[in-house]
């Protein structure tokens, strides 16, 4: 009796998880946030799961063959996988799952993920019909996969919810309700959606118990709520009614001694586009000795303090490896993101005679999140501190006006960010392609654009080759400070030290909770 | 009375009427479009959307599409939530504003009236100065700051309450608490006034000639006289509420109305933004209908004259 | 007065000050009066010569900024001045009730006129609410209301000016006080009006058999009204007696000018008293009338005067009366009515 | 009867000389006005400085305008943009004041901790409040955000007193139709929350200063406008104004020597209510994330700072929020100070 | 007589409604005809609500009439039309308040008060004129030249109503339309306005109407008095004649009703009570003004003259 107490709470394996926004669709077809996709990683499962480190881990998929051009992948399916309402998990259902995301109708803002499977780019552009799509189930439980050309992290993918089956029967049972409620949606992961009604602030994740590989899913239940005050959600964690909650700059900068301080490094770069419809941002000058004035170690250490740290180009740091190397380092540029502002005088000084001007006004147009108020005020006074005339002006606005914007040209400096969808270069790299529609600052370099080709086509089959050429071009767009990195984002969290096995990815999808538990 | 009646509702819808054509169009002039990342998606893609959303017919025709619509309780689709229709989203949410703000309201106005009435009885003494005291400091303290302050002190400190979240009625305490000291500190300093006042008044005089105790005086003749212009009040304090629950909502985590509200200014969310503005709207200029036609029926004087201008 | 009748009311030396911002006023100074069974007694004299403030304090009903600085108010053989606020929550609207001058704002607007009536019955005779209510009805009829058994349960914005001063009536009357002071109670009305409340007044004092102090600045009413008559002037009686002797033989040169200034039936030039009343923050020292005296002599601006004796139920305080004074005619109204008087004593003598 | 009278005419023996008449020019002026003539502004001074708690929020309010607007030359732009990231977060610091909270300490996980020490803060250097996230002193900011606070209210009360009073004259008089159509305009645009009105401000205008400005002036002046409508329809028939109008006074003259006037106690009542709400709603707004953009700060942007933090750096919630509490019960207090000293109904 | 003296004001079936087809519709002047001549007092009395405010302020063109003509001195004052004309016939016509304490703009310095007719008609070339004539009109209502540049509330409401009609004496009016001047004065100072306006009728040779509802004063300053109720004008004649003879029952309940300074009478006085019912209109057999004896007028059908006249040979009889 005197052992009840410990032994239920050990054996109560419920985590009290924090969120910070409202979970909106489990549509996996519409998800386009980071709760979404959170969730459905956990609620349904596609052909691999990724584990630490973006491994890949068997999911539906017990065997996996590709052919010698690596253009077609088939893969056998697991005949234990059941949707939660008793159906069988067939191949059929990733058909069906991926011609509903791929067809212009649905409105998928993921869709362009399905770029280079057979005939997926017509299909979006409404040029080919869906069935068409490089996907075929051959009886139940083999999936053949077709590509128009080498995706070298194609298996990554599998590891997306956007690539995840659904279930045909569901979709057209609910409708338009489909994926609008936990009770309008059918699961095929470790645990089931519960008590979502598709606005309220709290939802739990249940043990799912016609999972196949239930035996090893050691949580009953994890509760999410949401808390948009940081605050808040750290009074709740200091009373034991949270697990886990995110931290804001200022209370991970407090905090950074805790144990219980846990900082996720994320792959997302924040960096500053330079509107290069405009004459004097086309001065490469201008744009380096803004770089350069730039403390960005200050920046990520004094004014942020969440453990982000300055990115050291564009693709984040530890998102992908050759050879044991991190490509950042690989492709690092000396002074692409340094301090020096004699040197960044000097520049500005050549820029202003080269333009003919004494003075540079211009604004700096961010989100109105709490980052973004602290990042304008900040490279202000830095730029204005030590680059004489200098006159800069600040926007905040809601993100998506700021994309709106940014979409549009409305800007001189933006600061925009790139969170990689997966663990490969080229998620950040296509950005800035001469016609790539994020390219929103319209830096064009014929160079970047043939070596980023050659990485899709020629060298896609050789790693190396394609490393390399992925290399080169990030150093080119550094060197040109066509865009400026200024730093990558972390995520810092305290996490109740009895909580283990979580594993937190900086791409695609960032919590997997299968293996979770609580000791 | 029931002429008067009618003419007040037909005031009221083409008050709201107006309200809605208002903000719809200035609506329209926001940047931004419905779609987080819609420079991934393709031209077909978009003009299949924009279908399904009506945004490619023209303006007109979509503001006549959007009358119609609201006439059915149909807001449109909400842009944050996929396929959550606004009239949804609105009706699972404004349950605990509401609760909140009715708590807050009666919590305000109950002990108000209290402190308001001692004040009054007892004015120009300490105790007056106390309660005068006390209701500026309920004024002047943003419901925010009160917010942060209880939720750490009472809440996480001494752990009398919960901190956050909504179930039983422990949770509601201290957001009710942040809510209500404003409407409070209002109604104990205007039932001060309007007591004074009334007990400066001759029938009060007579009262007391007619050898009533002081506490008979105030509960038979003084209270019920001052409470009733207090009725007026309840217009402004709904706006005070709505906007306060606002941040509320936000700092206790509250499934609520005005914290959705706040979300869909800051995620360009128009459909809901619209949603919940016609609410707004319509909920205060029900209230203000509602308020003049109680005062109508609490104030003898009122009830018998009928209308009047 | 041969038969001494009941004396329910002596007030003596009474003086009441206000503190202003300004400084003390001396509303009252050194007030005098008494009032037996069954008789009315008028107060006269401009505003803010004292007349509310003095009935006020007979009902302990003073504003806080009040202070009582001498004299006593003996009801039978009880001093008011000195009884608590409990105490004298008894005998308000129980031993003495009060009408006030506005009706339009004296009753409240929110309570059935019935619960308004039956308000001090309940309070003072302990009858429930049903019985509190039926006397209420009675008293309703009594002071004229018609329709009373419907009107009972209405506002008193339902009422007219004179209805609702009949209600204010009934309330005073209905615990059947000793004492009625009435403030005024005619003032707001129309002529027509209050002509009809005074006669009401005059048929309850016969079946309640009330003695009444009645307050009003308008002569006339006085002349209907009263039996015995004070003068007030800045917060002092200048002059007291019956009201036969006050209308006909006035010794106080005030109540000179007051009964010029009134039109009579066949008056054809008015005589007005000029100026206005002295500050009270700042009385003058000797007869506060002086500065409005056309009679006035030296010693009115040094010295107050006493009471001088002009019968036995006449007192004036004016130094005309002092034997030494020089004899002056008063106004030929005056003579006209001292003529009046004579033949009025003549007339009783026989 | 005799008792309580004063019989003494037997006694009195006065000289002959007394009872001569009073010679004309002893009379005392009839018509004489002892007491020092008060103007209504003079009287209401009067009252006012009776208050002690509405001199004295006078007296803060007087003293908070001075150093807000007096601090423009050395709290501007260019200052405000300087950061100094190595100075973040560092506690209020006094030198020569040993007490904690003030000496540059801050309580860390239950231990007073010399914060300036830690992040080796030239000793020389301290900010009396204390610093933000950027390094900025946080007074500054606090004195700037004050400014910024007094200009919203400002200019709310500039719509007040010319847009709410001229309109609520002209419905009040004008009456009838005229009326009626005015009044509906009010009733639509109360009927819009003042916070949709904000967000379409942002997109009309730039977001910042101008548009929180423009909200509040196209929200705060019906109330105004409201109580000088039904004061103004009072005053209508009031005689002096219907003596003016037999006199043959045009209404607009009407308007400003007799309305104006007899409104002035409503309109500076209502003036000082509305200028808490309007530094309230300015500071609500910066704290759900839609006011006043950097460098500029508020209150609200400061408080919303500071709540953020509120476990770790009280002080930077506790700054502001005491200010804009100060700066709150000052206006209320002078506000209700004003009433009583204004208001007709408190006279006499 | 009275034919050979000059009209200064004909009111011809003045109607005058409020709120007219709404609900609460009033008529609070009915079909109202009457005459001033030049230099005298007309009074009108009536209880309170019979129409008597109403009727001057139709006169003085605060209202719009509903219905009828007002002649001022011949012309028609609804038909002026230009600017010019309507400030000169302001400058004739004036008005005193009932309300001592109402009609001062509490915010205007008296000098203010009394020269705004002044400032409105132009009437002073400069500064100095404008003193001299604010302080003349002072004196001439008994109050002193530094009263000028005090503030309303400082006066007693005797004082007050001074101050009232220096302000209207100060555009030279030939016609003033005092509306119950005295009702809210203190009976010691009633006598001092009356007086006044005396005075200033005799050395102006001013034209009253003279508006109240207390008998006894209205017949000691009225030359001809015009008996209201209900909106209607009951009883016109001179004063002496409606005081002393009263024809109509009405007038007779209220003269009955004025109390007099004088217990004796007093003692003996019987309230004459009134039935209004007797007064209902008949479409076929219309009440108006019908003169009874010269110069004295009644409302009745044409049925009811003889008996009135018979009344009026009765009062003869006994004097
Ligand atoms: N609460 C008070 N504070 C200061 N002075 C007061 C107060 N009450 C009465 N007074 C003063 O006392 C004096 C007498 O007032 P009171 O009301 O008795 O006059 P009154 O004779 O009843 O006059 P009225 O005929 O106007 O009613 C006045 O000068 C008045 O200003
Ligand atoms: N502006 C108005 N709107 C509506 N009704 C009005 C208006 N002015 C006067 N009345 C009504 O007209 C009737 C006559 O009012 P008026 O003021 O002329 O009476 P009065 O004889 O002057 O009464 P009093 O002796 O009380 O001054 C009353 O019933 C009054 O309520
Ligand atoms: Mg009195
Ligand atoms: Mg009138």
């Amino acid at each position: 009796a005197c052992g009840s107490k410990s032994a239920s709470s050990s054996s109560k394996q419920v985590l009290n998880w924090d969120e910070n926004a409202e979970l909106p669709t489990i549509d996996l077809s519409k998800a386009t946030d980071r709760v979404s996709f959170d969730t459905l990683n956990n609620t349904n499962e596609g052909l691999y799961r990724l584990g630490k480190d973006s491994k890949i881990e068997p999911g539906i998929a017990t065997k996996t063959t590709v052919s010698n051009n690596g253009m077609k992948y088939t893969f056998t399916l697991r005949k234990n996988a059941k949707w939660s309402n008793g159906d069988k998990v067939t191949a059929k259902d990733f058909v069906y799952s991926w011609q509903r995301t791929v067809k212009p109708s649905t409105g998928s803002q993921y869709a362009y993920l399905f770029s280079g499977i057979q005939n997926a780019d017509d299909i979006t552009a409404g040029k080919k019909d869906a069935s068409t799509l490089g996907v075929k189930a051959e009886g139940n439980y083999k999936l053949v996969v077709t590509l128009d050309k080498k995706l070298p992290y194609f298996k990554l993918l599998m590891g997306f919810p956007s690539f995840y089956p659904q279930s045909q029967k569901a979709v057209e049972k609910y409708g338009s309700k489909y994926g609008t409620a936990s009770k309008y949606m059918v699961y095929n992961g470790p645990y089931e959606l519960t008590k979502w009604t598709g606005t309220n602030l709290s939802w739990t994740l249940k043990k799912n118990n016609d999972y196949w590989d239930k035996k090893n899913v050691k949580l009953s239940a994890i509760n999410y709520k949401v808390n948009k005050s940081n605050t808040t959600a750290y009074n709740l964690y200091q009373s034991g009614k949270l697990d886990m909650t995110y931290l804001n700059a200022e209370q991970a900068k407090q905090m950074s001694n805790s144990k219980e301080l846990v900082t996720r490094r994320g792959s997302s770069t924040f960096y500053l586009e330079y509107n290069q419809t405009k004459k004097e941002f086309q001065n490469k000058k201008i744009r380096q000795a803004i770089s350069l004035v730039i403390d960005r170690k200050q920046y990520v250490n004094k004014v942020l303090g969440d453990g982000s740290t300055v990115a050291k180009g564009l693709v984040a740091s530890g998102l992908s490896k050759h050879n044991g190397k991190d490509f950042a380092d690989e492709a690092a540029v000396k002074d692409a993101t340094a301090t020096d502002t004699a040197k960044a005088k000097k520049l500005w000084n050549e820029g202003l005679k080269e333009l003919g001007v004494k003075e540079l006004s211009f604004s700096i147009l961010s989100d109105d999140t709490d980052a973004g108020n602290k990042t304008t005020p900040f490279l202000q006074s830095q730029i204005e501190e030590s680059l004489p005339g200098a006159k800069v002006s600040v926007t905040n606005v809601p993100f998506k006006t700021r994309l709106d914007r940014s979409e549009k040209g409305n800007f001189d400096v933006v600061v925009s960010a790139w969170g990689a969808d997966f663990a490969d270069p080229i998620s950040f790299l296509d950005l800035f392609t001469s016609d790539n529609s994020y390219n929103n600052g319209k830096w064009k370099n014929a160079e970047y654009d043939k070596l980023i080709e050659a990485s899709k086509t020629t060298d896609a089959g050789n790693a190396t080759k394609r490393w390399n050429d992925l290399v080169q071009a990030e150093k080119i767009l550094m060197q040109d400070q066509g865009i400026s990195p200024i730093y990558q984002q972390a995520q810092a969290t305290l996490v109740k030290s009895k909580v283990k096995g979580v594993i937190y990815n900086s791409s695609g999808a960032n919590y997997n909770f299968k293996d979770a538990y609580i000791k | 009375m029931r002429k008067y009646l009618l003419k007040r509702v037909f005031y009221m819808i083409l008050t709201l009427f107006l309200v809605a054509t208002i903000t719809f169009f200035l609506m329209k002039l926001m940047p931004g479009t419905p779609y987080s990342n819609q420079q991934k998606m393709t031209a077909q893609q978009i003009q299949i959307m924009n279908e399904q959303y009506g945004l490619n017919k023209p303006m007109w025709l979509q503001y006549l599409i959007y009358l119609g619509g609201m006439l059915h309780g149909d807001f449109g689709v909400s842009f944050q939530f996929s396929n959550q229709p606004v009239s949804y989203l609105i009706a699972s949410r404004i349950g605990a504003s509401a609760q909140l703000g009715f708590q807050a309201m009666i919590f305000g106005v109950v002990l108000g009236i209290i402190i308001g009435a001692v004040a009054a009885v007892h004015r120009n003494t300490w105790v007056d100065t106390l309660c005068t005291i006390l209701s500026i400091i309920g004024k002047s303290v943003p419901n925010f700051v009160l917010a942060v302050l209880l939720q750490f002190y009472i809440a996480l400190k001494l752990g009398w309450f919960p901190i956050a979240d909504w179930g039983g009625f422990s949770y509601t305490v201290l957001p009710t608490i942040a809510l209500g000291v404003g409407p409070l500190a209002e109604t104990a300093r205007f039932i001060r006034t309007g007591m004074v006042d009334v007990l400066n008044s001759d029938y009060i005089e007579l009262a007391k000639a007619k050898g009533l105790s002081r506490y008979g005086i105030v509960y038979h003749h003084a209270l019920r006289n001052s409470l009733i212009p207090l009725v007026t009040l309840i217009g402004p304090y709904t706006v005070a509420l709505m906007t306060g629950s606002m941040v509320i909502e936000n700092i206790f985590s509250i499934p609520g109305i005005g914290e959705q509200f706040v979300k869909s200014i800051l995620t360009n969310d128009y459909p809901t933004i619209m949603g919940v503005t016609m609410l707004f709207s319509a909920g205060l200029v029900a209230v203000i209908l509602i308020t003049d036609i109680i005062y109508g029926i609490i104030d003898p004087r009122i009830r018998l004259s009928g209308s009047g201008d | 007065m041969g038969t001494m009748a009941e004396r329910i009311l002596d007030v003596k030396n009474l003086k009441i000050d206000f503190h202003t911002y300004a400084g003390a006023v001396k509303a009252i100074r050194d007030v005098s009066f008494h009032l037996d069974k069954g008789e009315t007694l008028a107060i006269v004299g401009e505003s803010g010569s004292g007349k509310s403030v003095t009935t006020k304090s007979l009902m302990g009903l003073l504003a806080n900024n009040a202070e009582v600085t001498g004299g006593s108010i003996m009801f039978h053989d009880q001093d008011i001045l000195k009884k608590s606020e409990k105490e004298m929550q008894n005998i308000r609207g129980k031993d003495i009730a009060m009408i006030f001058q506005d009706p339009m704002t004296s009753l409240d607007p929110t309570m059935r006129i019935g619960q308004q009536i039956a308000e001090p019955l309940i309070k003072h005779k302990h009858v429930d609410k049903k019985k509190a209510w039926s006397q209420a009805l009675e008293l309703m009829k009594l002071v004229g209301i018609t329709d009373a058994e419907e009107r009972i349960k209405n506002y008193p914005h339902q009422f007219s000016g004179g209805q609702r001063q009949r209600i204010v009536i009934a309330i005073a009357l209905v615990c059947y006080p000793e004492i009625l002071i009435a403030d005024e109670p005619t003032t707001a009305l129309d002529v027509t009006i209050q002509a009809q409340i005074l006669e009401l007044m005059k048929e309850l004092q016969e079946k309640i058999e009330t003695s009444i102090i009645f307050i009003t600045h308008d002569l006339g009413v006085v002349a209907g009204m009263a039996d015995r008559v004070a003068v007030m002037y800045a917060g002092q009686i200048v002059e007291y007696g019956t009201v036969d002797e006050i209308f006909f033989n006035p010794q106080h040169p005030y109540t000179w000018g007051l009964l010029n200034s009134m039109p009579t039936l066949s008056s054809t030039k008015l005589e007005a008293i000029p100026g206005t009343p002295p500050d009270l923050l700042d009385p003058p020292k000797g007869d506060p009338f002086v500065a409005r005296n056309p009679y006035a002599m030296k010693i009115d601006a040094e010295q107050r005067p006493p009471f001088f004796k002009v019968s036995e139920t006449h007192y004036a305080a004016t130094w005309l009366l002092h034997p030494d004074a020089p004899k002056v005619t008063p106004p030929d109204e005056i003579v006209r009515r001292r003529q009046t008087f004579k033949d009025i004593m003549a007339h009783k003598a026989i | 009867m005799e008792v309580g009278i004063k019989q003494m005419e037997e006694k009195i023996k006065l000289s002959p000389e007394s009872f001569e008449a009073l010679p004309k020019a002893e009379e005392l002026d009839n018509e004489k006005i002892a007491a020092p003539s008060l103007t209504f502004v003079q009287d209401a001074w009067r009252r006012l400085k009776m208050n002690k708690g509405a001199l004295i929020s006078l007296f803060v309010i007087i003293l908070m305008m001075v150093v807000a607007f007096g601090s423009t030359p050395f709290i501007n732009h260019d200052s405000l943009v300087k950061s100094a990231p190595q100075y973040a977060n560092l506690p209020a610091k006094i030198p020569g004041v040993p007490i904690n909270g003030f000496n540059g300490k801050l309580k860390v996980s239950g231990e007073w901790v010399d914060e300036y020490k830690q992040n080796n803060v030239p000793s020389n250097k301290y900010f009396v409040l204390g610093t933000d996230y950027l390094g900025h002193s946080l007074a500054q900011r606090i004195i700037y955000g004050t400014k910024i606070s007094l200009i919203v209210a400002l200019v709310a009360t500039f719509f007040d007193l010319t847009l709410g009073v001229a309109y609520g004259i002209t419905s009040g008089w004008r009456g009838g139709r005229v009326d009626n159509i005015m009044q509906r305009i009010i009733e639509v645009i109360s009927s819009i929350p003042s916070l949709v009105i904000v967000v379409l401000m942002l997109v009309v205008l730039k977001p910042g200063m101008t548009s929180i400005i423009a909200a509040i002036a196209i929200s705060s002046w019906t109330t105004m406008a409201r109580m000088i409508r039904a004061e103004t329809l009072q005053l209508k028939s009031q005689e002096y104004v219907l003596a003016a109008r037999t006199l043959g006074e045009t209404p607009w003259k009407i308007a400003w020597k007799h309305l104006v006037p007899n409104l002035s106690s409503i309109i500076i009542i209502q003036t000082m209510y509305t200028i808490p709400t309007a530094i309230f709603f300015e500071a609500f707004l910066s704290f759900i994330g839609i006011g006043i953009s950097s460098p500029q700060t508020s209150l609200g942007v400061l408080l919303n700072d500071g709540q953020k933090n509120f476990q770790f750096l009280p002080y930077q919630m506790w700054y502001p929020a005491i200010v804009l509490c100060i700066l709150m019960i000052a206006f209320n207090l002078l506000g209700d100070g004003l009433r009583d000293a204004f208001d007709p109904k408190t006279r006499r | 007589m009275s034919e050979k003296r000059k009209k200064i004001l004909e009111v011809k079936h003045l109607k005058q409604y409020f709120n007219v087809g709404k609900p609460d519709e009033v008529k609070a002047v009915d079909d109202v005809t009457f005459d001033v001549y030049e230099g005298e007092t007309f009074g009108l009395v009536g209880e309170s609500g019979s129409g008597k405010t109403t009727t001057g302020r139709s006169i003085i063109h605060l209202y719009e009439p509903t219905d009828g003509s007002i002649l001022f001195e011949g012309k028609d004052i609804s038909k002026l039309k230009t600017k010019a004309d309507f400030l000169s016939f302001r400058r004739e016509m004036q008005m005193i308040f009932q309300d001592p304490y109402a009609s001062l703009n509490p915010r205007m310095k008296i000098k203010d008060i009394v020269a705004e007719g002044i400032d409105i008609h132009h009437l002073a070339k400069d500064d100095a004129e404008r003193s001299k004539m604010v302080e003349d009109l002072l004196e001439t209502v008994g109050l002193n030249r530094d009263h000028s540049s005090r503030y309303p509330h400082e006066f007693s409401g005797g004082q007050r109503q001074r101050i009232g009609i220096a302000r209207a004496l100060a555009v030279k009016p030939k016609f003033i339309i005092a509306d119950e001047p005295i009702s809210a004065l203190d009976v010691s100072i009633q006598a001092q306005v009356v007086n006044l306006l005396k005075d200033l009728q005799r050395e102006h040779g001013l034209t009253y109407l003279f508006i109240a509802h207390d008998l006894s004063m209205v017949k000691y300053i009225s030359d001809r008095i015009g008996v209201m109720h209900y909106g209607k004008l009951l009883e016109v004649g001179t004063a002496d004649e409606v005081y002393a003879h009263p024809l109509h029952d009405y007038t007779a309940s209220l003269i009955s009703a004025v109390p007099v300074p004088d217990p004796e009478y007093e003692r003996n006085r019987k309230q004459i009570p009134y039935d209004a019912s007797i007064e209902q209109d008949h479409p076929d057999n219309p009440r108006k003004l019908r003169e009874i004896v010269p110069g004295h007028f009644v409302r009745c059908t044409e049925d009811e003259v003889a008996g009135y006249r018979k009344k009026a040979e009765a009062y003869k009889q006994k004097a």
